[in-house]
């Protein structure tokens, strides 16, 4: 599928939407491994993201992914910031040269894993984007294999981020921002589907 | 929760307003941040800016090391929570006069990644920048973490001697160079005898019991190394002074800095107690130490605690530095 | 009692000792007593000596203000208990180059007292020797106290005044002139959210509820004039405005001076954020300070709770002051 | 009866084994009306004064009644340290001129209110002191009217020291220094006793 400006908009209203309903819960899965922040900073930055769309009504792709990315970045703050912000950076750099979103999704995912290190298997928003976006660009992506990657965290010992502070006893949660991920790619799965 | 506070989710922003409000010759805020610059930019003038910051609920840090001889400028976040890239971009901006800017971050996956992205920012501007990941903290050394050791109050020496150099002209690779050399040589060990509470989460970050302390807790209440009864300060004196020994190697031949640094709500009374145990300690293996202070530096919101920094003077210059002239809030 | 210390009854001698092992440069201990003189003697020569002191516990008051334009010397009593008169004395001759020496007393009867036996003493020497009472804490004003008024915070303004003055070369009449016109334009007024425990009694001086303050309290526990439910900081600074307005009279076309002073626990973030509600409410009656100053200046150990201090700048001499250049560990 | 430096040695060895002996007592008495340390001090300062008379052995009633009140003054501290040092100087100062005991007590006495400001009624050491010199004077003084000067301070509303914080509320407590004025001339009335 080629983004356009017009389906990134419903991508990040409907990730907005899941993560305003979710906010509380995501903060409480940081409190047991993490400060308590995540679904707030997310919370804050995705209503930043929905607001700059549609006030400043990009014209193109580009400008579109550079929005939601500047935003993410100078909204949310601590790690999920600059990781989510980076993510759409490089999906912005990318769309200068292609819209295709596999393309663009794999961008995103070696900004992320550039800026913060992560490998899969550190317990980490990497578990979802590595795992999810070569399933999606073969076409293949549903609902479960979203949710199996995000579960799969639960089990893991954090190596990266404020969890890898409680090394072994990050056993048994799962990763927020795993789970913010899961919400990410389950609203590009139902953008995805409103176009067919 | 007992503060003095009014909303929780604006302490940031009235701190700052409260501190360029208070110290209007020492700070301007940069418009629409909670970043502060030094009032006097002449003071600035064709030297390398130092940009340094993080979560807020450290204060006097950073804010209270920008001025003359020390920091161009400082980043107040949120609570314990890194700033924002753009946010630091313009306390870059503010703080180049050509020369280029170095920046002093603490080493937190959060702060790691926001500083990184700012210098992006900026040097897309043609702004020079360089920078350091202070990791000064021992406590973690033989854990599980591998986001490295943390960096706490040792920056605010690191602050201290590139702020000096800076003010002298050195230039940024100069500077980073440096920041470099220090690093190494710069050990910090904290105990907690009880946690900060973050405004915004209204409880304690841990809970210890009326006559329990935590060795080698981080400054944002993160778990330290070792739970234990409370000792007298020459016990602790001694623990953390043999943890910070192993990780120096003290010599009696070699020149030594101290930063007893209280945490937020040990009164100096038992500050000074603490230092003399350090003294003492220190003495008895033939060192005493050419330069000390003691004080509240790098705190951690009300946590009640004391973290002990060693500097071993690798270079005689470091020393001049840290006895450079400087005029800021805090130092 | 959670506290970083050793033996209680060794609190005063161990901290002296930490101080002037830590700040060498600064402050050297006069023998066989708990009294500090500025290691720079040469600084003092010719000029008034300036001796303060009191009860510890209310570090970095006072030997942190001892230092090139400040305090000569300064004389730790025990835990909020006045110095003894030969202490006093002791810090009196450290202090005379020929001069005389003027005292800055904090208005409770044993400091009085003490420091009275302390003059009489020098006196016999043929050292000049005056002194103000200082008596700045409005709390009390209409209770039955018969006793006066309370020396707080506001101490810290009368040293760092006559610290320039005698630098600059005031003889000791001129200081003792400048002492009493300063002195009814000095207010302070203090909050308390918990109280101070003195090391040797081991419990806290009075209790709070969770969501308790109380307003006026003294710098050694002394009672209050009404304690109540927590405040936002806005209508705390309200209240203490309010009655500090009652006793200076604000007035637009007069220029004023602003110490805010942490009691010991309360952060810096609080500190800044209580600043920014008073710059705020002053700024409503068209007053923007000329100068203020917030931090840990007169603390009472570990009580948590802010003074605020307010000085009427009657005289534009004042001004320069307190903007007078000082080398002191803790102004 | 004429002071020496043998009867005042005689009296302060019996003052300081009162005082010991009370010592607890005395600081339970400055609890609630002041800050607990009135016994501790007060032993603290009459051991230096009996250490001292005894290593340094005045030569004559001046060196002796001098020493008494160094010690005082430089081990006592807060406010009975100056008050009690302050009546035993007064004393020292008298003996140049005269050695008979009722001058040297009114000298003392004229110290104390002196120094400290405080009359008749204060509630405060003044209130033995004043009642109790005078009959001593007279040749009149007795346990029994050292008693009831002790505890007439009951029922004072405190107008000095830190008592006075309290305001009426130190209403029903005995004034600390006054019991230990009472304990100073119950040690003299013995004294005084072995000597007829
Ligand atoms: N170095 C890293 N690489 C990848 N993801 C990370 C890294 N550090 C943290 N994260 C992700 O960020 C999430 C936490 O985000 P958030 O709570 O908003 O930030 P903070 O930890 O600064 O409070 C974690 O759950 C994890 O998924
Ligand atoms: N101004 C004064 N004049 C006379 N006696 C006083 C005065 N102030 C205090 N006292 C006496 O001192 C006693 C308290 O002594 P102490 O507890 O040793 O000193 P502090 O009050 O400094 O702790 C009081 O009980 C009272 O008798
Ligand atoms: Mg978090
Ligand atoms: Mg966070
Ligand atoms: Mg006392
Ligand atoms: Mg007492």
């Amino acid at each position: 599928m080629e983004l356009t400006v017009e389906t990134l908009t419903t991508w990040m209203n409907d990730f907005e939407a899941k993560i305003a309903a979710k906010k509380a819960y995501l903060s409480d899965l940081d409190t047991p491994i993490g400060d308590g922040d995540h679904g707030n900073n997310m919370a804050r930055g995705m209503r930043a993201v929905t607001e700059a769309l549609a006030t400043k009504n990009p014209a193109d792709l580009t400008t579109g992914l550079k929005l939601v990315a500047m935003s993410l970045i100078s909204k949310v703050g601590g790690a999920a910031g600059p990781l989510y912000g980076t993510a759409f950076l490089e999906m912005a750099k990318k769309s200068n040269t292609t819209a295709e979103l596999s393309e663009l999704l794999e961008a995103a995912v070696l900004g992320i894993k550039q800026r913060g290190g992560a490998e899969l298997g550190d317990k980490t928003m990497v578990d979802v984007w590595e795992v999810v976006v070569p399933e999606h660009a073969a076409g293949q992506l549903t609902s479960e294999k979203i949710a199996q990657a995000v579960e799969a965290t639960k089990e893991l010992v954090a190596k990266r981020g404020r969890a890898s502070y409680l090394g072994e006893r990050s056993v048994g949660h799962l990763d927020p921002g795993a789970v913010s991920s899961g919400y990410l790619f389950e609203a590009l799965l139902e953008t995805e589907g409103e176009l067919k | 929760m007992k503060k003095i506070m009014n909303d929780p989710s604006n302490v940031v922003s009235e701190m700052v307003a409260g501190l360029v409000s208070a110290y209007p010759t020492y700070l301007t805020q940069l418009p629409e941040t909670t970043a502060v610059v030094r009032a006097d930019r002449a003071s600035m003038q064709g030297k390398v800016g130092l940009v340094s910051g993080g979560g807020s609920g450290h204060e006097p840090a950073h804010a209270g090391f920008v001025g003359d001889g020390m920091l161009s400028a400082a980043v107040c976040g949120q609570v314990f929570t890194s700033p924002t890239p753009d946010q630091i971009y313009e306390a870059i901006k503010a703080s180049d006069t050509g020369a280029g800017v170095f920046l002093i971050i603490k080493n937190y996956s959060g702060d790691v990644m926001n500083f990184e992205m700012a210098k992006d920012m900026a040097e897309l501007d043609d702004i020079k920048v360089s920078s350091i990941v202070v990791d000064d903290d021992i406590a973690v050394e033989n854990s599980l973490y591998t986001q490295g050791k943390r960096g706490v109050a040792g920056t605010v020496l690191m602050h201290k001697i590139l702020g000096a150099a800076a003010d002298q002209g050195a230039n940024l690779a100069e500077i980073e160079a440096l920041a470099k050399e220090v690093m190494p040589h710069l050990k910090t060990l904290g105990v907690a005898l009880s946690a900060a509470t973050v405004p915004e989460v209204g409880k304690p970050g841990f809970e210890l019991a009326d006559d329990e302390i935590e060795y080698g807790v981080g400054i944002h209440s993160e778990p330290g190394y070792r739970r234990e009864k409370l000792q007298p300060s020459k016990e602790l004196v001694a623990e953390m002074l043999t943890k910070l020994d192993e990780a120096l190697q003290f010599d009696a031949t070699k020149k030594y800095a101290v930063l007893i640094n209280g945490m937020g709500a040990t009164p100096l009374m038992e500050q000074y107690i603490f230092s003399n145990d350090v003294f003492n300690w220190l003495k008895a293996k033939d060192i005493t130490p050419v330069f000390s202070k003691v004080g509240n530096y790098m705190t951690s919101l009300e946590m009640a605690g004391i973290s002990l920094t060693v500097l071993e003077l690798a270079d005689e210059k470091w020393l001049e530095y840290l006895n450079y002239q400087v005029d800021t809030i805090a130092w």
